[in-house]
């Protein structure tokens, strides 16, 4: 099955771009490295188009097959070891390429128009076209290895595009704080695939993945603390795919992350990036699921919880990408819970299928809300909600995709998020009732805390603008609509033939014991935020009042930034690294220069030795052959 | 004549034009020149070493050549070289060229400076292809000797004190090896006939395994000073700080790999008993160095300490894994040995440059550079970025095969110290994003920077260079680390004869 | 017997010959060109070191109290070779108008203690070992009060004379224990009759300790860092290397020939003189300041790595330590002859003086670097291949932990070696000693020193004639 | 012949001389006087050699001649060591040995 040979440009024309801007970037017009990047992205989009088209609606009788049209060695540790870089094709890589490709495609066209006159225009794009090819080749990896390495090379694409306006200290501390948090997150993963590896002696998904696989034949006998060694590998791949995901408690440095501009926000920490996670569970899904339950139980409730304490936080929160960003969190736990709870095979496999269902919706309406409030920051020049309202005369455009944005998200039916959060609820339901209530909750709180953000930007009465706020220019609204009606029809993609745990199509049918309470207690939580936040009114501040310390707690994000400040600047650089730099100057260092200054001292003591006197030196001298005389009469005996 | 003497004797012709040599511009120009042969030589080498396998010569070394020098202690002029000689002298060949360039503007007593910085390198040239234990060691001390000169002469802050802290602790090294070497030398015959230094004949037999115990250490630890063995590094943040910025990367770069190297190919390869019995030892010494040099470079507030801990802490990571003693680590070993000295390097490199402009080398006085001097700090962040294991750059190749490899070994407290030692990437990250935080991002902290001139050419073809190097290893791994394994397959073999616990 | 032998000790003759010459030109030259003598001298005693080298028949002569082998007339060759250097380096301070009536009394004495030590080396019994030996001293004692109106020069003079006349005294007694207990002064009779038993071992000490205060071991050495400091910088460098060459030389063959049934018995003794040695030397040089008495503290030293050839006992021990003495010859005139051209010219004999020498004389301060260097034994300079066999030799008996005392001691000679480097290179100075070109013998006499540094390592084949005529003279 | 008086007593006097000679060379102050020790010490040794000879190897003469050129030696050693005693005293103004100790450490 070479026939897809065609797809290793999907990856090679973002590299390709990033070197091309990156190096002569500087020479030419700003304008010619956006458009360049925009027609390079439109290719490699229409390509994965293709690709998706060919893969999921050529014939597939027997199930999908997982097809690798191309693959080389690119580092070979032991004669089974061996790191390839390669293309895989199945659902979930060619639903990721098209997630990938259509998002970066939007935002590099969003770019033109939101960047325009920014100074490092250029890197901008560079950087944007580095992002997207070291996604893409995460998601196409062979092995897991590659996995890895592009899952590095995502991190620090990442990490520059966080501190793109690296002359602001808060960027620039954002930025370092997302790469050593999900660094650290990576070591876990790194150390999940040396075990991993030491147990089945391969890299290779192909051979993890299939089905009753003999390689972990070794693995139920080893165990490290009580606890197996696939556990282990498992969790620790799941703390990797959590740092990328933000999930609790790795999340601090998504909120942060907003620092960046928004369309990277929009593209990285909305839509792809930040579903890594999400996509390298999915990818280990049937080895999780089959060597490791325990770690699958774990995933599971890290997901629920997240999504909770995601969403209560988002409800207090002013600066409108910091909601957004904390509304995807919620939403990153929706997709790790699903595959926690998920079975593995048809019916079963109900949860893996609906998190990778979400994950493609979500992708398309989180970029839609971050890109319109991009736009909407593009006209007002605040990030703070409370900065705006009634804009909805000014934006007409952006008010409407953002509301269809934020209906999609908060369930109401037949927009895409419904479909895919009702698949969801209903996994959860199957599996564990405790998840369900707490999902059940966070819909509701969704629908609360997006219109919350919804009527207080639109509605409510002006402030006063330093200048008229106008539409965007049509780079920047073409995309919106684009997206709006992604997020519109998404849900009607007939995922559950497409995209299964054993690439095996299902049939399933709307549970209405589900989706009729969720849409109730959505429809609730848009009628509360109406309620509360449509009129300016004293209400929600009476109310945050009323709840008073906990209220606090929850706008200060539990102060989870201020412990883990905690742990970094006291612990370890004042309680570990300080005294050990000092341990090394006083004590080992000084130490060896002691050796020397004794040598010294002690040559000035005895210099009383050479007296001068000659007597002193005869009697030294008899005196010492003496002293040889009996030692040697002494050594005779 | 054999590409090995020609690779001595290059240098050697290059110290003799440079003497005769007028003022500082014709110096550096002919030691440029000298050194671009070389390197062209190199690259000869290097392809003909790769023909020569592809040939199918199987021989444990190539290009060897014999000459005998004192028959009546059977010494000779042995010269020869594997895939990992050739690696070393391959980076080298890199490091000192780029060093020639950093060292460009220098004008106090120029004809000094190259000649002795040369015989330094002719000297770790002599050492790489060194097959006979007394040529080796003879080079070994010359190779140390020039550093005096070259910190105390041309170095900053307290230099003297530095320089004869470095050249003392390294030749109480070097008493050690000599003692080892010398036990080496009267255990090379346990079966009588001739006592030999020769490296391969000695590995052919077998040393009384009692010798081994007795002589293992002090060729081991002799070798780990250079090498950076906790507890015995800190000559090198003194060291490095106080050496001018040439120095620095060769003797970062190049001389602290003959610690490496020798641990290896001396102390493992010829006594494979005792290394197997005393590993542990080391193994807990050099996971504390890779930690304990993480940590301290995090406190570092001087942009040469940080990278003298860091370099502690990466050399550590290679004795490491040379001690685990099977294939993939000692490749990655290796390939970390190259890939630290080419980062090092570079990290030199730019602290020099940068140290020029400002004047200092403090980062609290420094902030925000990437806008005024955007080349070099564009080449600051990548040396960082290779040096905190970023793929596609050096640094993550070497670090993954040492990792993978090290936790392949079958013994549990292996796999956790394994663990421990990965940990430090962690830390790696912090102290390097700090620093490039610090220094370059931000805004300008100190308005003297403000208009300072950005790299000239001779700066850009001296990081260039190296950068080009560490992409390369980053992105093509593939046929260097075949080159290494394979040489390696004699050695694990004989260091698999025997599995004492 | 017929005179034919007498060819045998023809390097004694010839330097008597050229004594005796020199006494008689002195008398027939008038006050004022009293300083042709220097010419003469040099010329005869050039000639008389070229026809040394002329190849000759070995034997004995006096029933065995005159033994000449290959070892020892290369040993003969090599002293020549040094004094020859030595007289090239005085020629400047010679030509100094207070040494103007004392020429021929400088070459006459130093050649009278030049035959002596010739007869010492080649001596077959006691007695003619006894007489070479004072013969090598006494006049010594002149020399070093050759400065006569200055007090150090006289001072030392007294030390040196008192003290070795007390060790002769001890060393003496020591020999007549010997003689009471073996009934011969012959060394091959004794060596037969040599048993460990309280008498020999009692005579064996004295006789250690005659020859440790020649060699100045630890704790004999005391004489030697006033006498060098007070002697004139040629008598000095004189001392150092010759007269501690030959002494060391014939130390190891009475060592080896005459005591060699009591091995064990003196190997132990060998080893602690040989750490004290090496230690306290390099303790005391490591904070001296006048550059003879450094210098004579970093010999000291070099003493005591020489044991470290003896003990490693043997025809590799011999070998080491003839080839070691060779190159010290060479490594330490270098270093002198450095020192007696700064004196000539600047009168400057401290290391503080030095300070910024490199600025002003570049080549002298190479010259003196090569050869501070080669004295710590770095390669590639002769100094580290003659510490390496050395070594080589005490491992080749086991003494690996002596070894790496040694080695570790020459790391701390190192360090003194580089205090004085760094002066010349590194420290700054105002004033350093101003630019001057030393006289045309010097710079020959520096030449010698520094090919011989340079080149002797690298050819092997000196090592390996030294090690054939030993192999040939011990056995 | 000497009768009746056995080598022992020869040895214990030699010995005692060759002590004196070491003590007194250490303590006098005098540096003629710390000569004369030396000479004590000098012929303690020649009454050994003599007496070994005589009494232990009698059909030999080794001995005695080397007591001989003992003796001569001794002389030689004395006259070059008054003179320069004479030298210090130019130089010094006495013959004191604790003041010969300009050089030291």
């Amino acid at each position: 099955m070479t026939g897809y040979t065609y797809t290793v440009f999907i990856i090679l024309i973002p590299l390709v771009m990033f070197l091309v801007t990156g190096l002569l970037g500087m020479k030419w017009k700003p304008i010619i490295s956006g458009l360049l990047g925009t027609i390079g992205m439109g290719t490699s989009w229409t390509l994965s188009l293709i690709t998706a088209a060919s893969y999921f609606f050529g014939h597939h009788a027997e199930g999908f097959q997982t097809i690798i049209p191309f693959e080389m060695k690119w580092l070979q540790f032991t004669d089974s070891l061996i790191i390839k870089m390669g293309i895989l094709l199945d659902p979930i890589s060619v639903m990721m390429l098209v997630v990938i490709t259509t998002i970066s495609f939007m935002v590099h066209l969003y770019s033109i128009g939101y960047m325009h006159g920014e100074v490092g225009f250029q890197r901008f794009y560079a950087f944007l076209s580095l992002f997207t090819f070291s996604m893409l080749g995460l998601v196409i990896a062979t092995n897991i290895f590659q996995m890895y390495i592009f899952w590095e090379l995502v991190g620090v694409s990442s990490f520059l595009l966080i501190g793109f306006y690296y002359q602001k200290p808060s960027a620039v501390a954002a930025s370092k704080k997302a790469f050593i948090v999900t660094r650290f997150a990576d070591l876990g993963f790194l150390i999940g695939i040396l075990i991993l590896s030491f147990i089945t002696g391969t890299f290779d998904f192909g051979k993890l993945t299939e089905p009753g696989t003999a390689i972990f034949g070794s693995a139920a006998s080893m165990s490290f603390m009580g606890i197996s060694a696939m556990t282990w590998a498992m969790t620790l791949i799941f703390i990797g795919g959590a740092g990328k995901s933000a999930m609790f408690p790795l999340h601090i440095w998504l909120p942060d992350a907003m620092e960046g501009p928004t369309p990277v926000s929009a593209l990285i920490h909305a839509a792809t990036m930040v579903v890594a996670g999400v996509f390298l569970v999915a990818r280990m899904f049937p080895v999780i699921h089959f060597q490791a339950p325990a770690a699958q139980e774990i995933i599971g409730y890290v997901g629920g919880f997240t999504s909770l304490f995601a969403a209560v936080i988002a409800i207090t929160q002013y600066d409108i990408k910091r909601v957004l960003a904390f509304s995807t969190l919620s939403q990153l736990g929706y997709m790790m819970l699903a595959l926690g709870v998920s079975g593995y095979g048809g019916e079963e496999g109900l949860g893996y299928m609906a998190s990778m269902f979400h994950l493609f919706t979500h992708a398309m309406f989180k970029a839609l809300l971050f890109l319109g409030a991009g736009s909407i920051i593009h006209a007002v020049h605040s990030n703070n909600m409370y900065d705006m309202g009634g804009l909805r005369k000014y934006l007409p455009i952006t008010h409407i995709t953002f509301l269809i944005a934020c209906l999609t998200i908060a369930g109401v039916p037949f927009l895409s998020g419904f479909f895919s959060k009702d698949e969801i609820l209903v996994a959860a339901l199957h599996h564990n009732k405790l998840l369900f209530a707490v999902e059940f909750i966070v819909a509701g709180l969704t629908a609360f805390y997006m219109f919350r953000l919804y009527f207080c930007v639109f509605w409510g009465k002006d402030r006063h603008y330093h200048h008229t706020p106008h539409e965007s220019p049509l780079t920047m609204t073409i995309p919106l609509m684009f997206l709006a009606v992604a997020s519109v029809f998404a849900g009607y993609l007939p995922f559950t033939e497409l995209v299964t745990s054993d690439k095996l199509g299902f049939e399933s049918e709307m549970n209405y014991m589900v989706a009729v309470p969720s849409v109730l207690i959505g429809l609730l939580g848009i009628g509360l935020a109406w309620i509360l936040y449509k009129k300016e009114s004293e209400v929600p501040a009476k109310l945050a009042k009323s709840w008073g310390i906990l209220y606090t707690a929850t706008y200060n994000k539990f102060y989870f930034d201020e412990i883990y400040l905690f742990v970094t600047r006291k612990i370890i650089f004042n309680y570990i690294s300080r005294p050990i730099a000092w341990f090394d100057r006083h004590i080992i260092d000084a130490f060896m220069v002691g050796i020397g200054l004794t040598t010294e001292k002690v040559s000035y003591k005895i210099k009383g030795m050479q007296s001068g006197q000659l007597q002193h030196y005869a009697f030294a001298f008899v005196a010492g052959t003496l002293a040889l005389a009996l030692s040697m009469i002494y050594l005779m005996m | 004549m054999n590409i090995l003497t020609l690779l001595v004797l290059i240098p050697v012709l290059t110290m003799v034009v440079v003497l005769f040599t007028k003022d500082y511009k014709g110096a550096r120009l002919a030691s440029a020149i000298g050194m671009g042969i070389e390197l062209i030589a190199t690259v000869y080498l290097v392809l003909a070493y790769l023909a020569a396998r592809k040939t199918g010569m199987m021989h444990e070394m190539l290009f060897t050549s014999d000459f005998m020098w004192y028959p009546s202690l059977n010494i000779h002029f042995a010269f020869g070289v594997d895939g990992i000689a050739v690696a070393m002298i391959g980076l080298t060949s890199i490091v000192i060229f780029a060093g020639i360039f950093a060292s460009w503007e220098l004008q106090f007593l120029t004809k000094e400076f190259f000649v002795s910085l040369i015989l330094l390198v002719t000297a770790v040239y002599g050492f790489f292809i060194s097959l006979d234990l007394f040529t080796m060691f003879l080079f070994y001390e010359l190779a140390l000797i020039p550093m005096y000169l070259l910190i105390g002469l041309w170095g900053t802050g307290p230099k003297e004190k530095s320089a004869m802290k470095l050249t003392l602790m390294l030749m109480a090294g070097s008493a050690l090896i000599m003692v080892g070497i010398l036990g080496l030398y009267y255990n090379s015959a346990p079966g009588g006939g001739p006592l030999t230094f020769n490296i391969i004949e000695i590995s052919k037999i077998s040393i009384p395994v009692a010798a081994q115990r007795f002589f293992f250490p002090f060729a081991f630890v002799g070798f780990g000073i250079l090498g950076a063995l906790f507890p015995f590094h800190t000559w090198s943040p003194d060291g490095h700080a106080s050496a001018p910025t040439a120095v620095s990367m060769l003797h970062a770069g190049v001389l602290m790999k003959l610690g490496g190297y020798g641990c290896f190919r001396v102390a493992m390869f010829l006594m494979p008993q005792a290394a197997q019995e005393m590993a542990w030892i080391f193994i807990i010494l050099t996971t504390i160095s890779v930690v304990y040099g993480a940590f301290s470079a995090i406190w570092q507030t001087d942009l040469k300490f940080i990278n003298a801990y860091s370099s502690v802490s990466h050399c550590g990571l290679v004795i490491f894994a040379l001690l685990m003693m099977n294939e993939t680590a000692m490749d990655g070993a290796i390939l970390q040995m190259i890939s630290h000295g080419l980062m090092t390097a570079l990290f030199f490199a730019l602290i020099g440059m940068i140290y020029g402009r400002t004047h200092t080398r403090d980062i609290r006085q420094m902030g925000g550079l990437m806008k005024v001097i955007p080349f070099l700090a564009v080449v600051y962040m990548i040396a960082g970025f290779a040096s905190l294991g970023l793929p596609g750059l050096s640094g993550f190749v070497a670090e993954m095969t040492v990792f993978v490899g090290s936790f392949q070994h079958q013994d549990m407290f292996h796999r956790v110290v394994t663990v421990i030692v990965a940990s430090s990437i962690v830390i790696t990250a912090v102290y390097i994003l700090k620093v490039v935080g610090v220094l370059l991002l931000g805004p300008l902290k100190d308005q003297h920077h403000a208009d300072l001139e950005d790299a000239k050419w001779y700066e850009k073809l001296s990081t260039v260079t190296l950068v080009l190097a560490v992409a390369a290893i980053g992105i093509a791994p593939l046929w260097l680390s075949d080159t290494i394994v394979a040489s390696l397959k004699p050695i694990v073999a004989r260091l698999a004869m025997v599995i004492p616990f | 017997m017929d005179l034919g032998q007498f060819i045998l000790m023809r390097h004694e003759l010839l330097l008597t010959v050229a004594a005796l010459a020199i006494l008689v030109a002195e008398i027939f030259t008038s006050e004022k060109n009293k300083s042709k003598l220097i010419n003469f001298a040099l010329v005869l005693f050039a000639l008389v070191t070229f026809i040394g080298f002329i190849p000759g028949e070995t034997g004995n002569l006096f029933g065995g109290s005159f033994q000449s082998s290959q070892l020892t007339v290369f040993m003969k060759n090599v002293l020549n070779l040094a004094v020859l250097i030595v007289f090239l380096q005085a020629e400047g301070w010679l030509r100094k108008p207070e040494n103007a009536d004392k020429i021929s009394e400088y070459f006459i004495l130093t050649l009278s203690t030049l035959i002596g030590m010739n007869f010492m080396v080649s001596a077959g019994d006691f007695l003619i070992f006894y007489i070479g030996l004072e013969t090598a001293t006494i006049p010594i004692a002149g020399l070093a009060a050759f400065d006569k109106y200055k007090s150090e020069s006289a001072e030392a003079g007294i030390k040196l004379i008192l003290s070795s006349a007390l060790s002769s005294g001890i060393l003496l007694f020591g020999l007549s224990m010997i003689y009471g207990a073996t009934g011969s002064i012959y060394f091959a009779d004794i060596a037969t009759k040599v048993a460990p038993n309280a008498l020999i071992a009692l005579g064996f000490v004295f006789f250690v300790s005659g020859m440790g205060f020649k060699i100045s071991l630890v704790p004999f050495h005391f004489w030697t860092a006033d006498v060098y400091e007070g002697a004139p910088i040629n008598v000095t460098s004189y001392l150092s290397v010759v007269s501690k060459g030959a002494a060391a030389f014939i130390f190891t063959i009475v060592l080896f020939t005459v005591f060699k049934n009591i091995v064990e018995l003196w190997k132990p003794m060998i080893y602690t003189l040989a750490i004290a040695t090496m230690t306290i030397g390099n303790l005391f040089a490591m904070r001296q300041n006048n550059i003879k008495r450094f210098l004579a503290f970093s010999s000291i030293a070099q003493a005591g790595f020489i044991l470290l050839g003896i003990l490693g006992a043997g025809e590799l021990g011999m070998t080491a330590i003839v080839y070691f003495v060779l190159v010290y010859v060479f490594t330490n005139l270098g270093a002198f002859g450095v020192v007696a051209a700064i004196h000539n010219a600047s009168g400057v004999e401290t290391i503080s003086g030095y300070n910024g020498l490199y600025q002003t004389n570049p080549k002298l301060s190479w010259l003196m670097t090569i050869s501070l260097f080669s004295l710590a034994g770095i390669p590639p300079i002769a100094g580290f291949f003659g510490k390496f066999f050395l070594f080589t030799a005490a491992a080749g008996s086991g003494y690996y932990i002596l070894v790496l005392i040694a080695v570790l001691n020459a790391t701390i000679s190192l360090y003194y070696y580089l205090l004085v480097i760094k002066a010349i290179f590194i420290e700054k100075n105002e004033q350093p000693i101003p630019e001057f070109r030393s006289s045309n013998s010097m710079r020959i006499a520096l030449v010698m020193c520094i090919t011989g540094v340079l080149v002797t390592g690298f050819a092997s084949g000196v090592f390996e004639y030294i090690r054939s005529i030993s192999k040939l003279f011990l056995n | 012949m000497i009768q009746g008086i056995p080598l022992e007593h020869f040895l214990v006097v030699s010995t005692i001389m060759f002590f004196i000679g070491v003590c007194g060379f250490i303590i006098r102050r005098n540096l003629i006087t710390m000569l004369m020790a030396i000479e004590l010490i000098l012929n303690s040794v020649n009454i050994n050699f003599v007496v070994f000879n005589r009494y232990l190897y009698p059909d030999q003469l080794q001995g005695q001649f080397f007591s001989l050129f003992i003796v001569g030696i001794a002389a030689a050693e004395a006259s070059v060591a008054i003179a320069l005693i004479i030298n210090i005293y130019r130089n010094v103004k006495n013959i004191e040995v604790e003041n010969v100790n300009e050089m030291k450490f």
